[in-house]
């Protein structure tokens, strides 16, 4: 009993050892492999991910939105290059944020630009890489009828001026608000590109981080009104169009339909060869074309239009 | 031959004596470590808010409004404290009865059929996951209430009521040990008198055993007030102290859960959850000591 | 093999304030067997359980005064207790086999002090069984539960398992209270069997058991002791009024 | 015989109480089963999950559940075990043993999502272990532990003490005495406790959500060297369990099938836990028979 006691220790033991050498391993291997192969970047485009003799070992994590993504296009990846292994985890943009800045990640996956969630220093040692568009659109309980709301009219919504449906051109019926809460990047970017103001948590108000419960409840809820990405749209909620413009994929690309984010991938400094031929991947045509469209992102080389961080667009 | 093992042994057996005692102290320094260190990080985390952001703590606790991201933010988390704690009195407020009934069947009713049934299926409520219950309550319990009465199903009653579940096990365990504890003679004398079995239960059972039953409310309240996701998929998640018990509203731990992931560690608005951790992790504390206070005053 | 007694001089033992044995000083003989008796409560078995240091396991408990075998004090902090614990084997009211076989609870004691060889353990099992009365009864089953057994084989057991480590003295704690007379005959053979090769201290209730088994009597009231003489002398010409009136069954 | 009516009244009302108790159980159970139930085949054990297509499985956080759990429990079992021991049997009786039991309450009532925000903190990204089996095996340890350390001390404590002195009068030491003696007697009430504590680290997720993460890497379950990133074995990958899953497919999920993802895993999950309360009375019961039968 004694021994088999002492024998579980002395296991324990050696499982926190492996820990520390275990880590130090991948870290050495993701900047030791910085020099060691030739730099992909010179063929974005092309269709085959990259070189085959990268390797190397190192971790993205972030944005639960994007994991999906970054999840999928890593396995792809690490199929074609054998030596490299990607870690992928989903924490929230924060957390990617706060662990590619502090080093314990190499790529942190964000929703929203490193300035919105970083001390300014902190946020300009971070290279931002876009690799997708989120577009998101206004959508309501399917027995709601109101078809179209303007720009006021979901300020008036969001902020509580307007309570009821019939008020904006549909039944006597109160308004359900399903919001996100305020540290959400999805909610950041309908403030700043739908509402073009912040938007109060009002009383009553249905706060879900989580799309799926968002669709949810406003599939279920009568009366409800919310926003989601793209890529979660279906039957169950009733899309509605923003100012006439419908939610569409090419006019987001042709900048009429302007609630979109980028979904950013953001290195601290300049990334090393692996990352750096991953990254590239990410933005490849064959991974623009398929992955970022089948999991309903619009692809970053489609866009007709660029937004800096402080929001402005340029052609 | 005895002499002989005398002074083999001396030596050896005081060294495993030892090494058993230091090998103990050593398990038992770490979980002490632990809990300190536990204490340490939050409470540093936490109130790095006041001291570095310079939040008046004052206005945290009674604060009304929370907006964090706003400008200027706002940190007034007293819509949390005030869910948080109708939320799980309201759910002790479900089960205590509930519970109390339950132990009652099984020590004094029937306790074959409720040691063989009734127990077992009240384990096997404390071991069911909290997300199945959140689940649960967010495909059954909402709708339902969302039909019954005004509002949108979710609230502080749909928590309450979820949580209520989710204590049962807690309350119900205690009850039971506490009337079984009871000395068989207090009971026995009462229907000498010819009191009937609910006499003795609510004259001489109930006021004795109080204390215990007590010890478990509390002990219920206090694990309804460190639940997270399964409350926070049902209780809509807005800041604000809700107007009815079918309103919107938040607790501490659906606040940290919605935002931790989405800020960044050591910003002001990461911090501010922090606190919220600082404040829950203290109310824990002060529920244990109820709970001594109330084991202490069940001994007498 | 060299016989050892025992000694205890000016032996008090308190809990907490209370005391429970006053300044106690008896002298126990190698290859004697000496009773304790008294009513209830009257302090013997506490002082029987301060003579192996058992009472140490007592919180709040607390044992002055000597006790010495051959030219060593036993009760003071310096003692190894765990090799002394060794020469002085106990045995309680209720059997108390380990829950394990037979054959184990032999072996347990000699095997933790360093007999490993299986010839050499089978050896000592046999013998500890025989010694105790026990071999005939339970040679084919050294591997059954030893919870398997009788009350009253449980005890001889019991007394096997102490015997197994090699003691000098054995403690027994109304050692045939809990058994019916035909175990407790045997117990009482078993007794003034060993007393060849150990000396037995023995707390009992059961005058006439003291009266059989053993050669001297020590009296207890209240924490000290009233009397102590041959047995013969305490049961047939006591001293003092109080122990003639234990014994003739006026209080206890 | 006004006494007599509230009697009979009162007794209806607790019966019919208990009785509901029973019945949203059952409820409970069988909307949880039957919705989920009709979803389990060996394939949905067995595949790995899909993020937008149908059919996806839960084989590897089926595996990370039970890896998991076997993490957790070969660090909390020793350390348990050595902590209810230092409690039950030497911890002398003063004012810092009673300390010590105030801590070990505390320590017991942590709100699982405070543990997950130290674990977050501090084995994620202070001791940058990341987000891996291994923060969340540690987290769990820190809630499992005064559980374990209750059921150690209460096994000991319910040993016979006439057993503890035949071996300390046989001349054994404390430590053996424990180990030998003690701990086999007290097995039924420790095993028992501890399969039910193992069971709430299957269904636990507020913790593991800040510390094992919401993530599954691609597993390949023919390398079994512990020290590959793509070892199932592999401690400090991160790994997304069973009730983790559950949360982020109810929340985030995309595949069209999502719903019936829920339900089948919450079924298993369920389940899982059901064996594991059913496993510990039959063992409890087994054993006690076992040491205390008469053959």
């Amino acid at each position: 009993m004694k021994k088999t006691v002492m024998l579980l220790m002395l296991l324990t033991v050696m499982v926190a050892l492996a820990a520390c050498g275990q880590n130090n391993n991948g870290n050495n291997a993701a900047s030791s492999n910085a020099g060691s192969s030739e730099p992909a970047s010179s063929e974005p485009a092309s269709s085959e991910p990259a070189t085959s003799d990268l390797s190397g070992s190192f971790l993205a994590s972030g944005s639960s939105a994007l994991q999906p993504l970054v999840d999928q296009v890593s396995k792809k990846f690490m199929d074609a290059n054998k030596g490299v292994s990607i870690q992928v985890q989903a924490g929230g943009s924060g957390t990617g944020l706060t662990q590619v800045s502090e080093g314990q990640s190499q790529i942190g996956n964000s929703d929203v630009f490193a300035e919105e969630k970083l001390d300014a220093d902190k946020a300009a040692e971070l290279v931002d890489h876009q690799v997708a568009i989120v577009g998101m659109a206004a959508v309501v309980n399917p027995e709601v009828t109101v078809d179209n709301l303007t720009k006021q009219q979901l300020i008036d919504i969001f902020t509580g001026k307007v309570t009821n449906w019939k008020d904006v051109g549909g039944n006597d019926q109160k308004i359900q608000i399903v919001n996100r809460p305020s540290s959400s990047g999805t909610r950041a970017t309908f403030e700043k590109y739908a509402l073009g103001q912040k938007s109060e948590d009002l009383q009553g108000s249905i706060q879900e981080d989580a799309s799926g419960t968002v669709k949810k409840l406003v599939g279920e809820t009568p009366g409800a009104i919310g926003y989601l990405a793209l890529s979660y749209l279906d039957d169950s909620i009733k899309t509605v169009k923003y100012e006439g413009i419908e939610a569409t994929v090419d006019n987001i690309a042709n900048g009429t339909y302007p609630v979109w984010a980028y979904e950013h991938m953001y290195t601290k400094g300049e990334p090393d060869a692996a990352v750096k031929a991953f990254l590239d991947y990410m933005v490849s045509d064959e991974v623009q074309n398929a992955d970022v469209v089948e999991l309903g992102y619009i692809p970053a080389s489609k866009m007709q239009v660029k937004r800096d961080a402080a929001g402005n667009i340029t052609k | 031959m005895a002499q002989s093992f005398d002074r083999q042994k001396a030596k050896p057996h005081i060294a495993e004596e030892w090494v058993g005692k230091i090998v103990t102290l050593l398990c038992i320094a770490l979980l002490i470590i632990t809990i300190f260190s536990i204490v340490y990080f939050v409470a540093s985390k936490g109130l790095s808010t006041f001291f570095k952001n310079n939040v008046n703590p004052i206005d945290l606790l009674t604060g009304l409004k929370w907006s964090p991201e706003g400008e200027p933010p706002f940190f007034g988390a007293l819509p949390f404290i005030f869910g948080s704690f109708s939320t799980s009195i309201l759910a002790a407020l479900i089960a205590a009865p509930l519970g109390f009934c339950a132990s009652v069947f099984m020590v004094e009713i029937s306790p074959k059929f409720g040691r063989r049934y009734l127990q077992p299926v009240i384990e096997l409520l404390a071991g069911i996951p909290s997300v199945v219950y959140g689940f649960v309550g967010l495909s059954v319990i909402v709708p339902f209430f969302r039909d019954v009465f005004p509002g949108q199903g979710i609230g502080i009653a749909a928590g309450a009521l979820v949580l209520s579940i989710m204590i049962l096990p807690t309350i119900t365990t205690i009850a039971t040990d506490a009337l079984a504890a009871l000395p068989k003679g207090l009971k026995e004398g009462s229907y000498a008198l010819g009191s009937t079995r609910w006499q003795t239960i609510y004259r001489i059972v109930l006021p004795t055993t109080l204390p215990s039953l007590m010890t478990g409310i509390v002990l219920g309240i206090a694990r309804a007030f460190g639940e997270a996701l399964a409350v926070q998929m049902v209780i809509g998640n807005a800041p604000h102290i809700p107007r009815s018990l079918f309103e919107s509203a938040s607790t501490l731990t659906s606040a940290i859960t919605l935002s931790m992931g989405n800020t960044a560690m050591g910003s002001l608005a990461n911090n501010a959850l922090w606190s919220l951790a600082l404040i829950l992790m203290l109310m824990t504390f002060v529920f244990v000591f109820i709970v001594r206070f109330l084991e202490g005053r069940s001994k007498l | 093999m060299e016989h050892i007694g025992l000694t205890a001089k000016d032996l008090s033992v308190h809990y907490g304030d209370r005391p429970a044995v006053k300044k106690v000083s008896l002298d126990f003989a190698a290859k004697q067997v000496t009773a304790l008796i008294g009513p209830s409560g009257c302090g013997k078995s506490t002082f029987l359980r301060s003579l192996n240091r058992m009472n140490d396991l007592i919180p709040n408990c607390k044992v002055t005064g000597e006790i010495w075998i051959r030219d060593k004090n036993i009760n003071s902090p310096s003692t190894d207790v765990v090799s002394l614990r060794q020469k002085i084997g106990m045995v309680w009211q209720r059997p108390n086999p380990f829950h394990k076989s037979i054959y184990e609870n032999i072996a347990f004691g000699p095997r933790y002090h360093g007999i490993k060889n299986k010839k050499a353990l089978d050896e000592i099992v046999e013998q500890s069984l025989k010694k105790a009365a026990l071999w005939e009864e339970t040679k084919d089953r050294l591997n059954n539960s030893a919870l398997a057994l009788s009350g009253g084989q449980q005890q001889r057991l019991c007394i096997a398992r102490s015997i197994a480590v090699k003691p000098d003295i054995i403690l027994m704690d109304e050692p045939a209270s809990a058994l019916d007379p035909v175990s407790t005959s045997k117990i009482e053979e078993l007794i003034a069997d060993l007393k060849r090769d150990y000396c037995i201290v023995i707390v009992t209730h059961n005058m006439q058991q003291a009266a059989r088994v053993s050669d001297k009597t020590a009296f207890f009231l209240t924490g000290e002791v009233m009397e102590y003489d041959l047995t013969q002398n305490i049961f047939t010409n006591p001293q003092r009024q109080e122990t003639s009136d234990y014994i003739t069954g006026r209080f206890g | 015989m006004k006494a007599k009516t509230a009697d009979k009244i009162a007794t209806a009302v607790i019966i019919a109480v208990s009785g509901l108790i029973v019945l949203v159980l059952a409820g409970l159970l069988g909307y949880i089963l039957i919705r989920g139930v009709g979803h389990i085949s060996f394939d949905f054990l067995t595949s790995p999950p899909e993020t937008i297509r149908i059919g996806g499985g839960i084989g590897p956080q089926l595996f990370n559940s039970i890896f998991l759990l076997v993490l957790t429990m070969i660090i909390t079992i020793p350390i348990g075990l050595g902590a209810g021991i230092y409690m039950s049997e030497y911890a002398p009786a003063n004012r810092i043993t009673n300390f010590i039991r105030l801590i070990v309450e505390v320590l017991s009532s942590v709100p699982s999502i405070i543990v997950g925000l130290f674990g977050l903190l501090v084995l994620v990204n202070m001791f940058n272990f990341g987000f891996s089996l291994f923060s969340g095996a540690l987290a769990l340890t820190v809630f499992n532990l005064p559980l374990m350390v209750r059921i150690t001390e209460q096994g000991l404590k319910g040993v016979p003490r006439e057993q503890k002195e035949a071996s300390l009068a046989l001349g054994l030491t404390k430590w053996k005495t424990i180990t030998s003696v003690m701990l086999p007697i007290s097995m039924p009430v420790v095993l028992t406790g501890t399969i039910l504590a193992a069971g709430r680290v299957f269904g636990e997720a507020a913790a593991l959500l800040f510390t094992a993460g919401m993530s599954s890497p691609r597993l390949d379950f023919t390398n079994w060297n512990p020290l590959s990133p793509f070892s199932p074995l592999n401690p400090f990958r991160p790994a997304e369990t069973l009730a983790v899953h559950i949360w982020k497919i109810n929340s985030e999920g995309l595949a069209p099938d999502a719903s019936q993802i829920a339900a089948g895993a919450s079924a298993v999950l369920v389940i899982t836990v059901l064996l594991f309360n059913f496993g510990a009375r039959w063992l409890g019961r087994y054993m006690y028979r076992k040491f205390t039968a008469i053959k």
